[in-house]
């Protein structure tokens, strides 16, 4: 099935599909006793990776953000540029439960679980970067809005702030919309559990759910206005992103068409991270039934759709320098492509920009592993735009008596590779505890293709 | 199928809900409280000190000045607390030999200052100015109580920036006439008028800057 | 303090703790943790002196534990649960008000000469050093050393008590010795006495009275970085010594050859003041506005070529023969001149120097050989400066000397065996001395040797005794300053150690080891005083800071042209090397101050190192770049030093600066930079040709605090030519003309606007701002790894930038600091209101509000704030406490600092000003920086407030905002720099 | 004994036929009634004639939360402690938008989720109806129907016999 050529052919769903098998495959991998070695060990090094960022946080509070390579001049590094690249992915989610939703994306239903998980894993990083790089993490606290003895408010003009609203929403938001999807699950993994104690704890989570018609009724209609309101803030929360950038002064920062280039850029990191993931999970867990070629392809054209947004936004940013005849615009964008940082000016290009345009060809999008390849390059790529947003627009700014470089100490890549060992270990955590494919969604999918006519 | 939990839990679980909202609420009504209450702001604490000294009999019995000891309390912003040589003047005569002057002798004998415990402390970062308050009739009683009912010296007031800034945004309510700063007993006019007309004098009189629309410049006191 | 002697053989267990330090100096060290600390908790160290003295002394008593609680203002709130201590006085001294500063007046001395100062005091703790407007000078202002000197008295590392072959022991143990030693001086024959050049009175009679004690006893001077020059050049010219003092406010024509008498010399800062008295022109109606015109013929690019209206980039060595053409031109009969070699531009500055007859001034750099003195001289009196620009005074010092010629015979002598006893008071010769005189080894022929120092050094090392010397803030003293003013020094503060003065040490001598400054300097002026009430007379002299009458007598002096006649240096090709004192350490002394070492090079900007500046033409033949390793080979002498390439320098010539490379320091000095005296000779000590350059292939990190040097055709400094000006006085309104619009209402700040306009044409970049904002506002030194990370924390800066011809460019100052923008960036960006704006139009910064995101600092276009990495600050140092600024809070690792337009200062003027309710009066609130501008580049004040001065300079046609185009409404503004070149040579500018 | 049950389960293979049967059971006058599936179906809804509440808390919840955003900031600025910052005015309204957005959404989303839970009356984790015989396959693939004791209507014998004829693949009692 894999190998046919049209896409309406390619199934959302494998043949042979009943409710029951539907539901004894996904909470099967849940429920199983014996834990797949491939498993253990995955969890095994990204659980080593964790222990190297808890030790580079100690490090860093221990002795302070002068561990990292920060300077008077680029006062913002990796800890910036991590932060909005994890926002970024944690933005496919969160679209593809909300927006495909509302759209009545059939294809939705097998991927919008662990894209969720994918979600709110990515943010809780997110999270963590805005708040450790600050002088004095211990006060943070001061950011939110309480009644002091200082009689002392946050500053609500600052898109800092605004990021802080934002991303609480955000994590709240998806965490309830995620939670709420598992319900009905955690029913069943409570029904279908022979342990017990299994069935207590899920049964817990799950409420006392059980089907009710009228529960359903309620349950929808929460369902789609959550994602009603969850769509507008997916789009909020990276424009916020942007806002610390486009609010400064700083040329490179200050340009008024940074909200929606971020946020085409966050949907185009997040599918990229949603394939990357996708492939080898399916592959490890022989979902092929569940996620098809069918969902990687549409996967890859929003890919493509969004990266292509993206490259124009680069386009534009040059475009811009040019035509606003602003000396220190022109001299910006003249800066990152010949300047000390062209070459990964060059590799963000390429990656972002050149590379993708490979989506364009159906062989490719239907090459699995050529697929997974891509998705992995446009990872890099978002995150080197990030940091050529940062870093570039920074070290040269107007007064040249100030210019200065930066680069990353060893401090700086092991926070940033520990947070992707967190991000993994929770994903394999979610893998064994949780229903990685939403039953009941595909329970219904199976209803509707029945309708159709089509499979059995 | 059989149940996996009791009844009862249908309740129980509603319960708890509600107790864990109810818990918030109420906690931070609480902690909101308690962090202002006089006891998290020492001001139930009568400090012990190296001599057994009563402003209570200073002041309140013998009527001392405040400005005897604390000389340059107009001059400068830092009141200052007396040099033994002060407490000598009176004390080589006055119960020159009771037990309780015994340390203030010592002092000056070896020449080793006496270490008083702060009762009165701001934060190093804040920038207190004691002169300036005198001089525009702020009394002394208003931030330190009314030491003359003070056996062991006690902090009257939280000193926390809150607190400051509901008396700087409301200077004229504050004021007294000058020389009555240091008189302990002083009260003003009961009746809320006349009390206000003689603050609204006071104000013109020592220049107060009212009109400041509630903006409070950080730089005053942080620096 | 003898109980709180060091127990030797306890230290050496401690010692065995430590490791990886030179022994002797770990004992100072491991000495001040807890023995010291003890040490300072007491009001009155054991054995203080004049406890009882009537003039009030009581109140240099200081006292540890109220002046660090007050001083160590950190970020840490005291909850109620962590009482504090709080200690009175015992007798409270009657003119102090705890919590009120005192200021007294005192000079500032270095090699010799004194500049008036007014010493600000906390609770008897000498925190900042201002000018002394009465001071000839210093006029009010100061420079980088008298700012920093400060740090030097609370130095940690300064040893605590004598020492004996690096033990421990105290000043009766050397008096015994001494007693005993002098048993056998007989006559005093092989006594020897060196010291650097004295003018002090009372120091200058108690020497004579020891030469008379002992007729046969020597008295040698030697000043690593002196004046032997002008000595010479003097005795040359007038047959016999004698001092110059220029009068630049009386100059229209100014030609320098290699002197960079702006910033560098004890009369500096005067002449600076009074140079730049007929240059600025923003203070003056358009239609009579008129500047002075220099010219500057020099090698290496000093502060005073860049203020030049037009440079002439030669070989020191080729000075003389630029006088000589020069001195042929104007008529005099001098050989050896080559007028063809400097074409026009000779042509042109002897035409502008005929035509301002007796208004113009030839000044030669101390540096310059003595013949260049001496043609100088011959050139003035031609011009007929002399008697009007120009005055020839009675030498200022004691016994003037050719202190070389006296170094060198000492040595000969000591290496002869003929000297038993060497007495060295400051100086350091060991390290100092030039290298073909041996001086270190012929010390160890020397039986009973003594050092007298403020740091255990290089010399004290190799002498039997070490005497710690009190700093000048610690002792009564006296001294000249360049035009013979006496200045009584008083101290501010009991000696924190035990250490002695050279009054004292020259007593001990005279046997009187119980004598004290106080009783010495007074007594001497008792007598000399010529006063019937001598009391008063005392009061009056110790509060005007200076002694009315003490100036020196001018001479009737004239300057012999036969005995210049001839070429007294014969001059090849060869490339050149130059030695200079450094503009941060001068001679080395300064070593050992961390901030001199950060302060940046005015014209390198290099911190924390020296380096072999050489012209980019000579770096290109040669294939060198910033930071080759190069050795400078000069008579089979060589020295390792890391090349620097350096626009507007000579070609075929090397500068180096003198004073890097300490070996034996405190740890802040240790191994910074290299060591020039290595290579540096008696016979041609400034400058000569034939040095060999051979590159090793090593390379070497120099941190700079500015690592590009050009404006990138951006409109920052706003220059142009007094004839432009002229012209057309809206010049710079039009070049800085942009349309503002915002979306917000302006907004309407109240009461006082503070503002602030710098002077671009008078700035001489002479870096005494940045060092006094580092003393009035606690800012801390990072150190060279944070340089090179460009983590500095100066919260002001000086940019430079070059213009033009790489070979002799036009180089411009701009300092930058907080630019209190009414618009503010920073503010709107930090989400904690940590930054904000207070009702005058200051950009306030709350340390203790701050979490440290660092948002600001990205949004500030000027990058003026500054962040702490790491705490940098030292808050376990006792000394360190004593030094701080109580005013200013110390700030704590992960918060924002920068430049509060000295905060402090406004709000004491404030609080004055209310008390006595009246408005605050122009000129009464001083930020830092100005007060210490020799060039009153600086002026601060209420701009609302039509009458300052800061006012008028605003409505000047030459005021721009830097960066305007932002629209943020900077308070602080600048002044278009002016220039005013010389129309016969403008092609050149 | 009829009283001391909680009602009568049929269990039916496919969704359209609990849907028939459901429909069959309203059109027979049944009310106190509930249908069960492992997935939502919408016909169910509509024959019970079931019409979700949880709209207006959205809404309600939205407003509450742009007024508090908004409160919040003008107080914050403008009355408790208004700041000069970089000389914009203290009520800044547009830059305000922002935190009041967030603010809507979150009330809006949160008032979603526990409106849904609370109308649901969850948390519920007992039921009756789990006592009834192979109920948890109502979360894998079995479609149930249960009419409830209570209602007026019902006869342990007809309504046994009533839902027998919807051709259900069990019928049993499910105990309180």
């Amino acid at each position: 099935m894999a190998a046919s050529t049209d896409p309406a052919e390619v199934p959302v769903l494998g043949p042979g599909q009943t409710y029951a098998t539907v539901t004894d495959r996904v909470s099967g991998v849940v429920l199983t006793k014996d834990t797949p070695k491939g498993w253990l060990i995955g969890f095994g090094i990204a659980f080593l990776i964790v222990m190297l960022m808890l030790f580079s946080l100690t490090v860093l509070f221990a002795k302070g953000v002068g561990v990292w390579g920060l300077n008077n001049t680029v006062a913002w590094g990796f800890a910036i540029v991590n932060f909005v690249w994890w926002v970024g992915i944690g933005h496919a989610g969160t679209l593809i439960s909300a927006i495909l939703l509302l759209f009545r994306q059939e294809w939705r239903n097998s991927i919008n679980r662990f894209a969720e998980a994918m979600t709110i894993f990515a943010v809780a990083n997110a999270g963590l970067f805005p708040i450790i790089h600050t002088g004095r993490p211990w006060l943070a606290y001061w950011l939110l809005p309480y009644p002091s003895m200082f009689q002392l408010w946050p500053q609500f003009r600052s898109p800092l702030l605004w990021d802080v609203f934002a991303i609480s929403t955000y994590v709240t938001i998806s965490l309830l919309f995620w939670y709420v999807g598992l319900i009905p699950d955690f029913a069943t993994l409570r029904d279908m559990a022979d342990n017990k104690t299994v069935r207590r704890i899920y049964g817990i989570f799950a409420l006392g759910w059980r089907g009710a018609a009228r529960h359903w009724a309620q349950y929808s209609r929460a369902a789609l206005l959550l994602a009603a309101l969850a769509t507008p803030l997916v789009v909020s929360v990276h424009s916020v992103v942007s806002f610390d950038f486009a609010v400064s002064s700083v040329p490179g920062w200050h340009t008024t068409f940074l909200p929606p280039y971020f946020v085409s850029g966050a949907i185009y990191s997040g599918f990229a991270m949603v394939v990357t993931l996708a492939i080898p999970i399916r592959k490890f867990y022989h979902m092929e039934d569940f996620i098809t070629d069918r969902h990687l392809e549409n996967m890859a054209k929003i890919m493509l759709a969004t990266g292509l947004i993206v490259f124009y936004a680069y386009i534009m940013e040059v475009f811009f320098a040019w035509y606003s005849g602003n000396h220190y615009e022109k001299f910006m964008i003249y800066n990152r492509m010949t300047g000390p940082y062209a070459p990964y000016y060059w590799a963000l290009i390429f990656f972002n920009g050149i590379m993708i345009q490979l989506l364009w060809f159906k062989k490719v999008r239907r090459n699995i592993p050529l697929l997974f390849v891509i998705a992995i390059g446009v990872n890099i790529g978002m995150w080197l735009e990030r940091f050529i947003i940062v870093v570039t627009s920074l070290h040269r700014e107007y007064l040249p008596s100030t210019w200065a470089f930066y680069a990353g100490t060893f401090w700086d890549w092991s926070l940033y590779i520990g947070t992707i060992g967190f991000f993994v270990a929770l994903i394999f955590l979610f893998l064994r505890v949780l229903p990685m494919i939403n039953m009941f969604e595909m329970k219904e999918l199976v209803h509707h293709l029945s309708h159709k006519g089509e499979e059995h | 199928m059989s149940q996996i939990f009791h009844p009862s839990l249908n309740l129980i679980a509603k319960a708890m809900v509600l107790g864990v909202t109810l818990l918030l609420v109420v906690g931070s009504i609480v902690s909101y409280i308690f962090v202002r209450s006089p006891y998290m702001r020492g001001t139930t604490i009568a400090r012990e000190q190296p001599v057994f000294f009563s402003h209570e009999h200073h002041v309140g019995e013998l009527g001392l000045d405040c400005r005897y000891c604390h000389v340059n309390v107009e001059r400068s912003g830092f009141a200052g607390v007396p040099s033994t040589d002060i407490c000598m003047g009176c004390h080589s005569q006055v119960w020159a030999d009771s037990p309780a002057i015994a340390p203030i002798k010592e002092s000056m004998d070896e020449n080793k200052p006496i270490a008083w415990n702060r009762v009165n402390n701001v934060p190093d970062y804040a920038f207190f100015n004691h002169s300036i308050h005198i001089n525009k009739g702020i009394p002394c009683k208003e931030c330190h109580g009314r030491v003359d009912k003070m056996g062991w010296t006690r902090k009257a007031q939280p000193l926390s920036m809150e607190w400051c800034l509901n008396c700087h945004r409301n200077r004229q309510d504050h004021l007294v006439p000058r020389e009555e700063v240091f008189n302990m007993q002083y009260e003003l006019p009961k009746d809320p008028a006349e009390r206000e007309a003689l603050q609204a004098a006071l104000v013109e009189k020592y220049h107060v800057d009212i009109h400041q629309f509630n903006v409070t410049d950080c730089s005053v006191c942080h620096r | 303090m003898d109980e709180k002697r060091l127990n030797i053989s306890e230290l050496r267990k401690r010692l065995a703790e430590k490791t990886g330090k030179k022994y002797w100096r770990s004992f100072n060290e491991i000495a001040d943790t807890s023995e010291f600390r003890e040490f300072l908790e007491q009001e009155f160290p054991a054995g203080a002196a004049y406890l009882d003295d009537p003039t009030g002394l009581t109140r240099r008593t200081f006292l540890k534990i109220m002046g660090a609680s007050m001083a160590l203002a950190g970020l840490t709130a005291c909850t109620a649960t962590n009482p504090e201590k709080i200690v009175p006085y015992v007798e409270a001294p009657e003119e102090l008000i705890p919590g009120e500063p005192l200021f007294y007046a005192s000079a500032f001395p270095m090699a010799g000469y004194g500049m008036g100062v007014i010493v600000e005091t906390h609770e008897g703790r000498p925190t900042k050093i201002e000018g002394n407007i009465n001071h000839p000078a210093s006029l009010g202002a100061t420079n980088v050393f008298a700012q920093a000197s400060i740090l030097n008295l609370y130095d940690p590392d300064r040893t605590r008590q004598p020492e004996r072959k690096g033990l421990m022991k105290t000043w009766s143990d050397f008096v015994t010795e001494l007693g005993s030693a002098q048993k056998d001086w007989g006559d005093g024959e092989g006594v020897r006495l060196l010291t650097g050049t004295v003018t002090s009175p009372t120091l200058a009679s108690q020497i004579q009275a020891f030469l008379q004690k002992y007729p046969a006893a020597k008295w040698h001077q030697y000043e690593p970085a002196g004046r032997d020059s002008a000595r010479a050049g003097a005795q040359m010219a007038f047959g016999d010594f004698a001092d110059t003092v220029y009068h630049f406010d009386k100059a229209d024509v100014v030609l320098s050859l290699d002197a960079d008498f702006l910033t560098s010399g004890p009369a500096s800062v005067r002449y600076a003041k009074d140079f730049m008295k007929r240059r600025r022109v923003a203070d003056k109606p358009e239609n009579q506005v008129e500047m002075n015109r220099l010219y500057a013929v020099e090698a290496n690019l000093t502060n005073t070529g860049i203020m030049a209206d037009h440079r002439l980039p030669i070989r020191a060595v080729d000075v003389e023969t630029f006088a000589r053409s020069l001195a042929q031109k104007l008529g005099l009969d001098v050989a050896g001149g080559d007028p063809a070699k400097f074409g026009a531009w000779l042509d042109a500055v002897a035409e502008d120097l005929q035509a301002h007859k007796g208004a113009s001034i030839v000044i030669p750099g101390d540096e310059q050989d003595p013949v260049v003195h001496a043609l100088a001289h011959a050139i003035n009196q031609a011009l007929g400066n002399i008697g009007s620009t120009v005055s020839i005074i009675e030498p200022v010092e004691a016994e003037p000397m050719v202190q070389m010629d006296s170094f060198a015979a000492l040595v000969e002598d000591m290496n002869a065996g003929a000297v038993k006893a060497l007495f060295i008071i400051g100086g350091n010769p060991v390290f100092s001395a030039p290298v073909d005189i041996p001086f270190k080894d012929a010390l160890k022929k020397v039986d009973f040797s003594v050092y007298m120092g403020s740091l255990l050094d290089e010399t004290a090392v190799e002498t039997l005794w070490y005497i710690p010397r009190s700093h000048y803030l610690e002792t009564w003293g006296d001294i000249r300053a360049f035009d013979g003013t006496v200045t009584i020094m008083q101290p501010m503060i009991e000696p924190l150690h035990q250490s002695k003065s050279e009054y004292e040490l020259l007593a001990a001598l005279l046997d009187e080891p119980d004598a004290t400054s106080h009783d010495i300097v007074k007594g001497y002026w008792q007598e000399n005083a010529g006063d019937d009430d001598f009391d008063k007379w005392w009061r009056v002299t110790l509060h005007q800071g200076s002694v009315d009458g003490s100036e020196a007598k001018e001479m009737a002096a004239t300057a012999s042209v036969a005995a210049v006649a001839s070429p007294y240096n014969t001059i090849n090709d060869e490339m050149e090397i130059a030695f200079r004192p450094s503009p941060s350490l001068w001679d080395g002394r300064y070593a050992n101050n961390g901030w001199l070492q950060e302060v940046p090079n005015s014209v390198t900007k290099l911190v924390w190192d020296n380096a072999a500046l050489m012209a980019p033409a000579q770096a290109e033949r040669l294939n060198l770049n910033d930071g080759d390793l190069i050795v400078l080979n000069y008579f089979d002498h060589s020295v390792e030093a890391p090349v620097l390439v350096l626009p507007g320098h000579a070609d075929n010539a090397i500068t180096v600066h003198l004073g890097y490379g300490r070996k034996v320091i405190g740890n802040v000095g240790r191994d910074v930079g290299f060591n020039a005296y290595a290579i540096r000779t008696s016979r041609k000590p400034w400058q000569d040709t034939g040095v060999i350059l051979t590159y090793t292939g090593k390379t070497y990190e120099l941190a700079r605090t500015q690592d590009h040097h050009l404006m990138e055709g951006r409109t920052l400094v706003v220059s142009g030519t007094l004839e432009e000006y002229k012209q057309n006085p809206e010049f710079v309104q039009e070049e800085t003309e942009y349309e503002k619009i915002s979306m917000y209402p302006e907004f309407s700040y109240r009461g006082n606007a503070w503002g602030m306009t710098v002077d671009l044409s008078a700035c001489i970049g002479c870096n005494a701002c940045v060092v006094a904002c580092q003393a009035e506002n606690n800012i801390p030194v990072v150190g060279k790894m944070e340089v090179m990370r460009s983590r500095e924390m100066h919260w002001m800066r000086i940019d430079r930038y070059f213009i033009g011809d790489m070979d002799n460019p036009d180089v411009v100052y701009q300092p930058v600091m907080c630019q209190q923008c009414e618009g503010a960036p920073c503010e709107v960006v930090c989400p904690a209101a940590a930054t904000v704006h207070s009702r005058e139009g200051l950009n306030d910064m709350v340390y203790n509000r701050c979490i440290g995101t660092r948002y600001c600092e990205n949004n500030c276009p000027y990058k003026v704030r500054h962040f702490n990495f790491f705490q940098y600050v030292d808050v376990d140092e006792p000394t360190l406490q004593l030094m701080r600024n109580p005013n200013v809070t110390v700030r704590s690792r992960g918060v924002m600092e920068k430049c509060t337009y000295c905060v402090q200062r406004i709000n004491a003027a404030r609080i004055t000003a209310k008390k006595e309710d009246r408005p605050i009066r122009d000129g009464e609130v001083k930020t830092a920086c100005q007060a210490a501008c020799p060039a009153d580049a600086i002026v601060f004040g209420n701009i609302v407030d039509e009458g300052s001065q800061v006012a008028k300079l605003k409505a000047s046609p030459l005021n721009y905002e830097l960066l305007g185009e932002l629209n943020v409404k900077p308070r602080t503004t600048y002044l278009a720099r002016l220039k005013n070149p010389n129309p016969k040579l403008s092609e050149e500018v | 004994m009829s009283e001391s049950i909680y009602g009568l389960i049929a269990r039916f293979d496919t969704p359209e036929a609990v849907v028939e049967a459901t429909r069959r059971a309203r059109e027979a006058g049944y009310r106190k009634m509930e249908a069960y599936s492992p997935f939502p179906i919408e016909e169910l809804t509509e024959i019970l004639d079931f019409k979700p509440k949880i709209q207006y808390l959205v809404f309600i919840g939205g407003v509450l939360g742009a007024l508090t955003g908004f409160a919040l900031q003008y107080y914050a600025s403008v009355i408790s402690y208004p700041l000069i910052i970089g000389g914009r005015p203290f009520n800044s309204w547009p830059a305000f938008i922002v935190v009041e957005f967030e603010l809507t959404i979150l009330f809006a989303g949160l008032a979603a989720v526990f409106g849904m839970l609370g109308l649901n009356g969850f948390p519920h984790p007992y039921h009756p109806v789990f006592n009834a015989k192979d109920f948890k396959l109502v979360s894998r693939d079995k479609f149930f129907l249960v009419i409830e004791s209570s209602d007026p209507r019902f006869d342990a014998e007809r309504t046994r016999s009533f839902l027998e004829s919807l051709n259900p693949e069990e019928v049993t009692e499910v105990q309180p």
